[in-house]
């Protein structure tokens, strides 16, 4: 793993105004609430947690695509909120974005060609001649025939589309790419063929990946580092085998013991929360879990727990677990 | 009608039910207030409710008594002394006196409504004692008596009025708020009295039991308004009226075979007229008397006439028939002299015609459509060249250029302000109506000089020679065209009798009565 | 809970024959399931896996009768405790919906009617089916909320779906379902919308209550985890044909269509050491432009001459297995 | 609490509607060539200083606009509207005596369009496809494409003239007074004297301009019923029932339906309000003695205090039907009420 | 798809063939038209329908017939316009409410509600008073009166596309609003409302011909349909002059919405709800 840092969050906020703007007492939801980490050159970094805890929000402030309501993003050096807007789009460059709908992050009026032309012609970059080149460089490297070049998104697989959508992100040469659900659409076989993809290419061109899925095992499969995020905070942080092996955190603890396996022999000791994750409008005093966790204590409703390194490298927030 | 059983629908047997006469017309009256009224459908409702000094009988250019008993005209012919009947009430009970008569039209002057200028020429008015009243005029006044017959001089049961609301003093214009209750409410002595006025809907009479006079015959008369004269034509076939008012020639034409329907026919005094502008800055080619005179020749009145109705004629000059000294309308078939016309356009330097436009309000006159006839005009005016474009509007949009002179080809209509020919002056050059086709007294100083002299004549024969005059000088040079003299088509269930019809009243219903 | 394999006997509680099921679209007929047979006893859990499209939803569907014609049309034998479904008049399907099978399905947001309260919704198929009085009927209701795990039963009957969360909702599917105690339960996707730990409890509740009720039960999903853990028998479906089926642990650990094994192969799993993941190259084909042959064919590693010329059949390799490859007979 | 929020709200957006619809009424015709002093004077006192001083005085016509305006506004705040120029009666007054008319008769056909829009909407869905629906269907776009003006004229030709089966123009016959005004309703007013007869006859009169009226609306309802009730067919829980052993008539009835009437309440609401604007033209044919004649003869004569009075008027009642619409969205769809 | 939607649906191909036939009628009316539409014979007025005169002549004895057939052009030309110009002024105006959003988004939905719970007869009269009846003037009210119809439909049309991945994508790629709001949200938005505006022809013929038939439209002798039923109503007596226009514009527009109600049906669902 290297160890240079590519992109720090620092304190990162945001939360989304939920009333009208005429309403007098406004209301948020914290979306993402005071998160801090880092990313690594060239690892894969992958983000987990249940439906609604904030993980699409943080990847895409952590783009620079919604403006924080606190905190900071520094990539490369540089805090890319205070930046000038050219420079942003110069820094827009090195940053791409990976949806999970493949069909519904391209345009359908369309043709393939044209969505690939797209960041060249934003960028200014390249002849015509050059930018024909290049497009077609792009689909080969992402293993799809010049034969599609003119036809329309609707025309083309899921597991198709979603190559293009690499592909358009590959254009630019960027350094981070975050896959917000890049595969969770797909059927397990067309699946396994964009993760494989997913890693030759980074093989091939050092990317980093925010690797965002609520699918524990491909995560498990692609990534080097992982943090769990419920209710909008980043309860835990580890590599890989602290995370899956040497889970601290009771909410990590259950997510990772609900997974469904293959193999109908396999024996476990499931874990099984009880209730649904409350509203982040409203989120519970103290620590946000404790509401569902079965191992809570009076210390947890009212006190919130720091994220803190337990070992090294392996951050948790819970209170009966900084002290193993 | 009762969905399918017509017996509702019929009138009402007389012999169960009260009395009552039903009229549909299109009213144009927005209020019931003698001091304000001033709608040509007015006095069709004020006359039976309001006694005045005098009133038309038969016949226009002969106003007699009302409640006035006697009249002393000073030789000067500046002070009417009346004598009232005796023994008057009003609808409340209440006695009338001259006091009453004197604050009725004080109060006509003060509130400044639209019919106030009747009052105008007075000076002042005396009340020697209950039955006397002295009116004193600043200049004699030939058509003095005719005003004398309209509402402004209605008599008002001035307590009741005062109690609700009504004042004579000078600021009567701002301080009086008796209006709303004028209009739903009557105070007068005449044989009706106002049951009730729904707006757009009907107005109600019924009979007071007060009247001095020979009772009417119906307990009750309702005026309802029905603005389409189609819908008027189906209700009177129908029975469900029994007069249907507001007709149109070809209306009449249609009911002509119908059974227990008769058609009434009169002369209307309505004039529709071509306004044709002498400046030439707003006029143009049209502001030529030459162009002027050719416009007169090249109209086919023939084909007017046909479309105004059966019974309209085209009178030489402003002046209508049945008014003192007017002379025999235009004869339609030879008034139309094409050659002429093209003649007079190629003196006048337009030999090969010109583009201009004709402006017309939207609305009926006596039940023809303007815009129809200007139509008719557009494509009479082509054949010696001219081309018309033809720009519509609402009256009281239209009223405004029209009223400022700025024209320069339109079609309106007229309506005498009180039944004299003193009225018809206003078309002379430099008069109110002349002005607006920016006809003034330079043009033609000698009509109006003798428009001036007319006026003022008290001599019947010399009024007839000068009026004759007029006539015959506006015949060669005249900033207008008179189209129309209108015919009035209204027709009654064949059952009524008495509906005759009589320019200010409209029709005297007083005097309608069931055969 | 066992996960042994039953053979198959002639007291099957349901048996597909031969089922056909196209459907007459604007881009002409649509084979969604072709000659899909298969059986089940009571008590037993089926599971149905397959890619999207595969025709799992379909199957399920028409077991119900609930395939509308047009645009659909059904052929084959599907017999329900010895009667035949087709063949029964609207009136006996309608007895038969509710009471005797049940179904839950994918998505508990769309399938519950949002204007009326989730009481109301349960309660229906007791009023209907059972003769039941109203008052015995909310109570019954209030029966099955406790039942299914749902907290403050009086207060969640009032409530509207849309007060719920996604695995409440999901939870109240699956009262109204096994309202009528049915003897066949057919859960399409039970789970696919939730998330991982509300996944979890629903699959608990469903094992509890299936050992409670003894109901059969298909379960269709595209995830193996699920089958693996809740299924006694497995049915592979790929393009809408059966490509395998057997005993779940046969199944698993000795695949014998190379689909069932590339399917098996490209899951990650956590237990699993970190490799390059198999992949079945290419795509699923498209229906109106079916490969000649074998329909897995282009994709298929292991594909001959044979392949491409002739659709294999069905075949039984062992008791209760069968397969669908020429590589195992297929004759 | 969040009801009366939102109550508050359209309250609020109401009052800047008045302003804003004033504002308008009051620049357009004060933008006019012509000057409601001629249009309203008499011909001869145009020519008398004295009295056009005298009635610019009165109407306020001799200050600056904006002045002008500020009165405007300043009495409407004390609920007066001014006093119309044309009729010379409060607008208030005149609008009392004409809105109930109107609304009687809007109500009326609001009713037959409603009526006959679900039921065919609801028959035509039903028998998708079938020669039922074509006929329906038919009825329905010749619902919404039929000039009202026309089909009020050929109406009264065969209905009342030819066939004599329907009563004439107008609230009643002519020989009837209309009854005390309670409501101003004239078929509620009856029944409220005990007039059996005078009822009938107000409800009879109602009946042609109500059926010319309603016949777009009904055209627009029976198309959204049908079309929504086709698109809730085809939803998930239409399947969920279907599943429960429902019959069609059950499914439809109690499930289908309810769903289906949602996007119906917009379409009656939008139907209401175009209701108001087609008076005119009903009006104008049946002699009808409401707002849209009144409204006619205000703009035909630049009687602005009138203008702006219906307009309000009217105004008011958009968003008192657009409120009630949503009040009644809340009654039928749970998911707005709980929000 | 044309010929396949007719022949499966009745209505639909009378709707096709009736406006067909209109269209075609706009365009050889001059030629095909038996009299001058102009041509005034006060010998000849009030002619009942006869072999000469097939829908009779009008009270200055024009060729009804010839009339109809050429005000066919001024109600399709009418219609076009206002469709035409409201659609451009509320795609454009929804377009920018839709994707400012926010307070800006409000103010301008509340400015443009304004002008739809304001009257739009009284509005048209009162802009007709005002500037004088004609045919701009009253396109001008209509255009005023429609706009917002389409604004609404454009702003919850963009809305929706907004918040689409590939919008998010283009902005991620660093695109300008100028660029994302004309290459990606506009050219998905536009599809809707201009089927609204094609489907509501009908609909714009209609109050064309009921402003006309108040005196709103060109002045005479314009061969306005609405007019000409006025002018029936006038000449109540003889039915001729009425109904034939009258028919006129029930055909066209029946025409115009038997298309758009079977295309309504036939296109996406989610137009449904935004009428
Ligand atoms: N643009 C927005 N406006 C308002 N609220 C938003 C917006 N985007 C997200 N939210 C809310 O913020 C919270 C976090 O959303 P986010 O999309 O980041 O969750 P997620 O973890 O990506 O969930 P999922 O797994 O469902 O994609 C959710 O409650 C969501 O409703
Ligand atoms: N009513 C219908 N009309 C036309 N085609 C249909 C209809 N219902 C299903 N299909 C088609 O039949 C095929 C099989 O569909 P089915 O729903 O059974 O797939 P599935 O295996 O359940 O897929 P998924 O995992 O996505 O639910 C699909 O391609 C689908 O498009
Ligand atoms: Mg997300
Ligand atoms: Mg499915």
């Amino acid at each position: 793993m290297e160890t240079s840092v590519l992109a720090e969050v620092k304190h990162l906020k945001m939360y989304f105004q939920t009333e009208g703007s005429f309403s007098f007492r406004k209301k948020y939801i914290k979306a993402v609430d005071d998160v801090s980490f880092k990313l690594f050159e060239g690892e894969t970094f992958g983000l987990v947690g249940e439906s609604g805890c904030g993980k699409s929000t943080l990847g895409r402030t952590l783009l620079g695509l919604y403006q924080p309501n606190e905190g900071k993003v520094i990539f490369e050096g540089e805090d890319i909120f205070s930046l000038k807007s050219k420079r942003m789009k110069e820094l827009r460059k090195k940053m791409q974005l990976i949806f999970q709908d493949p069909s519904a992050s391209l345009n359908p009026r369309k043709t393939i060609a044209d969505i690939l032309n797209e960041p060249f012609h934003i960028h200014n970059v390249g002849s015509k001649e050059e930018r024909q080149k290049k497009i077609k460089e792009l689909l080969e490297r992402v293993g799809l025939s010049a034969y599609y070049l003119s036809r329309y998104p609707h025309e083309m697989s899921g597991g198709q589309k979603q190559r293009v959508g690499i592909a358009r992100a590959l254009a630019l040469n960027p350094k981070l790419i975050v896959c917000d659900e890049a595969v969770s659409a797909l059927d397990v076989s067309i699946q396994a063929q964009v993760i494989n993809l997913l890693e030759d290419l980074q093989q091939e061109y050092g990317f980093t990946y925010l690797f965002i899925s609520h699918n524990l095992s491909v995560v498990h499969h692609i990534c080097n580092r992982v943090g769990v995020m419920y209710l909008g905070k980043l309860v835990e942080i580890g590599n890989h085998e602290d995370i899956y092996y040497k889970t601290l955190h009771p909410y990590a603890k259950a997510l990772i013991s609900a997974i469904p396996h293959t193999d109908p022999d396999m024996q476990r000791e499931r874990i099984l929360l009880t209730g649904d994750v409350p509203s982040p409008a409203d989120p519970p005093m103290g620590c946000r879990f404790h509401t569902r966790c079965p191992q809570a204590i009076g210390l947890c409703s009212q006190a919130e727990p720091a994220l803190k390194e337990v070992y090294s490298g392996h951050l948790v927030a819970c209170h009966r677990a900084y002290h193993p | 009608g009762c969905g399918g059983s017509k017996d509702a629908a019929t009138q009402p047997d007389a012999a169960t039910g009260p009395k009552q006469l039903i009229v549909a017309l299109d009213p144009d009256y927005e209020t019931f207030d003698p001091g304000l009224a001033y709608e040509a459908y007015g006095l069709l409702v004020l006359h039976p409710v309001y006694d005045t000094l005098m009133q038309f009988e038969d016949t226009l250019d002969n106003p007699v008594y009302g409640i006035a008993e006697s009249l002393e005209v000073s030789s000067d012919g500046l002070s009417y002394t009346f004598k009232l009947r005796k023994g008057i009430k009003f609808a409340s009970g209440n006695p009338l006196s001259s006091a009453d008569v004197k604050w009725s039209v004080e109060r006509s002057m003060n509130l400044k409504g639209n019919g106030a200028f009747l009052t105008d020429g007075i000076a002042a008015i005396e009340t020697p004692d209950a039955d006397t009243v002295v009116f004193k005029l600043k200049d004699p006044d030939a058509s003095f008596l005719t005003k004398l017959t309209y509402n402004a001089f209605g008599v008002v049961d001035r307590k009741l009025a005062m109690e609700n609301g009504a004042t004579n003093a000078a600021d009567a214009s701002t301080t009086d708020k008796a209006k709303l209750w004028f209009d739903t409410h009557s105070a007068g002595s005449g044989p009706y009295v106002i049951e009730s006025y729904t707006p757009k809907v009907e107005v109600v009479l019924a009979r007071n039991d007060h009247y001095w006079g020979e009772a009417p015959y119906y307990d009750k008369i309702i005026l309802k308004s029905i603005s389409d004269p189609g819908t008027q034509v189906m209700m009177l076939e129908k029975g469900d009226i029994d007069i249907a008012f507001n007709l149109g020639p070809e209306h009449v034409k249609q009911l002509a075979d119908k059974s227990g329907i008769t058609i009434k026919k009169a002369q209307s005094m309505t004039l529709t007229f071509l306004l044709m502008n002498r400046d030439p800055n707003i006029g143009g080619p049209i502001a030529n008397p030459d162009v002027q005179k050719a416009i007169r020749l090249a109209l086919d009145y023939q084909g007017i006439q046909t479309i105004a109705g059966e019974g309209s004629i085209t009178p030489v000059a402003p002046f209508q028939e049945g008014f003192l000294g007017t002379l025999p309308p235009r004869d339609p078939k030879t008034a139309q002299d094409l050659d002429k016309a093209k003649e007079l356009m190629k003196k006048a330097g337009y030999e090969k015609g010109f583009k201009t436009t004709l402006e017309v309000a939207t609305l009926a006159v006596e039940g023809m459509d303007l815009p129809t006839l200007a139509q008719k005009i557009q494509n009479d005016l082509l054949q010696i060249g001219i081309e018309t474009e033809i720009k519509t509007s609402d009256i009281m949009v239209a009223l405004d250029p029209y009223r400022k002179g700025t024209q320069a080809l339109s079609l309106w209509y007229w309506g005498p302000d009180y039944p004299d020919p003193n009225t018809q002056l206003a078309f002379l050059p430099g008069n109110s109506v002349g002005l607006r086709a920016n006809w003034t007294a330079a043009m033609n100083p000698a009509l109006a000089e003798l428009g001036k002299k007319a006026a003022v004549e008290v001599d019947k024969e010399t009024r007839i020679k000068d009026l004759q005059e007029i006539q015959k000088m506006m015949d060669e040079d005249s900033a207008f065209d008179v189209l129309l003299q209108h015919a009035r088509h209204y027709a009654t269930r064949d059952n009524i009798q008495g509906a005759e019809y009589i320019d200010p009243y409209k029709i005297n219903l007083v005097k309608v009565s069931a055969k | 809970m066992s996960n042994e394999f039953k053979p198959l006997q002639d007291d099957d509680l349901l048996r597909i024959n031969n089922l056909n099921v196209q459907f007459r679209t604007a881009e002409g007929v649509f084979k969604a399931v072709r000659d899909v047979s298969l059986s089940l006893r009571s008590g037993e859990t089926l599971g149905i896996v397959g890619e999207s499209g595969s025709g799992k939803s379909v199957t399920a569907l028409s077991i119900m009768n609930l395939i509308s014609n047009p645009p659909g049309e059904v052929a084959g034998e599907i017999y329900f405790n010895g009667r035949d479904m087709q063949k029964l008049s609207a009136e006996e399907v309608r007895q038969v919906r509710g009471n005797e099978i049940a179904m839950i399905f994918q998505e508990p947001m769309t399938s519950l009617n949002p204007i009326h309260t989730c009481g109301k919704q349960i309660m229906e198929p007791l009023l209907l089916h059972k003769t039941y009085s109203r008052r015995d009927a909310k109570a019954g209701t209030l029966e099955l909320l406790k039942r299914v795990g749902i907290p403050l039963p009086e207060q969640r009957f009032k409530e509207y779906p849309h007060q719920l969360s996604g695995g409440m909702r999901q939870r109240v599917m699956i009262a109204m379902a096994l309202a009528c105690r049915p003897k066949l339960l057919l859960a399409d996707e039970p789970t696919t919308a939730l998330d991982v730990t509300i996944q979890a409890q629903i699959l608990e509740l469903m094992k509890d209550l299936r050992q409670e009720t003894g109901s059969a039960i298909i379960m269709i999903t595209h995830d193996l985890g699920i089958i693996s853990e809740m299924c006694h028998r497995v049915v592979v479906m790929y393009a809408g044909q059966v490509v395998e089926s057997g005993p779940l642990k046969e199944l698993i650990r000795n695949p014998l269509h190379p689909y069932t094994e590339g399917l098996l192969k490209s899951i990650p799993a956590i237990t699993k050491v970190k490799q390059r993941l198999h992949s079945i190259e290419g795509t699923v084909p498209s229906p109106f432009n079916m490969p000649r042959g074998c329909s897995f064919q282009p994709r298929c590693s292991y594909a001959t001459a044979l392949c491409a010329e002739k659709v294999p059949d069905l075949s039984q390799v062992a008791e209760d297995r069968e397969v669908r490859c020429w590589r195992h007979g297929g004759e | 609490m969040g009801l009366i929020k939102y109550i508050v709200r359209r309250l609020l957006f109401l009052g800047f509607l008045i302003l804003g619809v004033s504002l308008v009424v009051f620049i357009i015709s004060h933008s006019v060539p012509s000057d409601p002093v001629l249009a309203n004077l008499s011909q001869r006192n145009i020519d008398n200083q004295e009295m056009v001083e005298t009635f610019k005085a009165k109407w306020g016509l001799d200050k600056p606009l904006y002045t002008q305006y500020f009165i405007y506004v300043g009495n409407l705040l004390k609920g007066e509207m001014g006093t119309s120029i044309r009729t010379q009666r409060p607008v208030l007054e005149d609008l009392k005596k004409y809105f109930p008319a109107t609304i009687e008769l809007a109500i009326f056909s609001m009713i037959i369009a409603i009526f006959f829009g679900m039921l065919f909407g609801i028959i035509s869905a039903i028998k998708r496809n079938r020669g039922i629906d074509q006929v329906i269907r038919g009825i329905s776009v010749l619902g919404v494409s039929v000039p009202s003006f026309w089909l009020g004229l050929m109406f009264l030709l065969i209905f009342y003239a030819k066939l004599g089966i329907a009563p004439g123009p107008g609230r009643l016959s002519p020989h009837l007074a209309p009854p005390a005004a309670v409501t101003n309703f004239y078929v509620i007013d009856a029944l409220l004297e005990g007039d059996w007869e005078l009822a009938w006859d107000a409800l009879q009169h109602l009946f042609l301009p109500g059926l010319v009226l309603g016949s777009f609306t009904m055209g627009l309802i029976t198309r959204t019923t049908r079309s929504s009730l086709l698109e809730v067919m085809s939803k998930d829980f239409i399947r969920t029932a279907r599943a429960k052993g429902l019959t069609e008539k059950m499914i439809i009835m109690r499930h289908a339906l309810g769903n289906a009437l949602i996007p119906v309440i917009t379409v009656i609401g939008i139907g209401f309000g175009n209701l108001l604007g087609g008076m005119v033209l009903v009006e104008t044919i049946f002699a009808w003695p409401g707002i849209g004649q009144y409204a006619y003869k205000a703009a035909g004569n630049l009687d602005f205090p009138a203008i702006i009075g219906v307009s309000i008027l009217i105004s008011i009642n958009y968003v008192v039907i657009n409120l009630l619409v949503d009040l009644l969205y809340g009654i039928l769809d749970p998911r707005v009420r709980y929000n | 798809m044309l010929l396949r939607m007719m022949k499966n649906n009745l209505l639909f191909s009378i709707g096709v063939i009736v406006c067909t036939l209109w269209i075609a009628i706009a365009f050889v009316a001059p030629v095909i038209a038996p009299y001058n539409y102009l041509g005034q014979d006060l010998a000849n007025r009030f002619q009942g329908p006869g072999a000469l005169h097939w829908f009779g002549t009008d009270s200055i004895g024009r060729d009804v017939f010839s009339r109809v057939l050429v005000g066919s052009r001024i109600s399709l030309v009418a219609g076009l316009v206002t469709i035409i110009l409201a659609s451009f002024i509320g795609m454009i105006y929804g377009g920018i409410a839709g994707y400012i959003g926010g307070l800006v988004d409000e103010i301008m939905m509340r400015l443009s509600e304004m002008v739809m719970a304001f009257p739009g007869i009284i509005l048209a009269m009162t802009i007709a008073a005002a500037l004088g009846p004609s045919l701009y003037n009253t396109l001008l009210a209509m255009v005023i009166i429609w706009w917002p119809n389409y604004a609404r439909v454009m702003r919850s049309m963009v809305i929706a596309n907004k918040e689409n991945e590939y919008v998010e994508a283009a902005r991620s790629l660093g695109a300008s609003h100028f660029r994302i709001f004309f290459h990606e949200i506009m050219p998905n938005s536009i599809g809707p409302v201009l089927v609204l505006a094609t489907l509501d022809f009908g609909n714009a013929i209609l109050l064309f011909s009921g402003l006309s038939f108040l005196g709103l439209g060109s002045p005479p002798p314009a061969p306005e349909w609405g007019a000409m039923v006025a002018d029936g109503v006038l000449n109540f007596n003889y039915w001729w002059i009425g109904t034939f226009p009258g028919l006129a514009i029930l055909t066209m527009s029946v025409g115009a919405n038997f298309i758009g109600d079977s295309l309504r049906d036939f296109l996406d669902p989610r137009l449904r709800k935004e009428i």
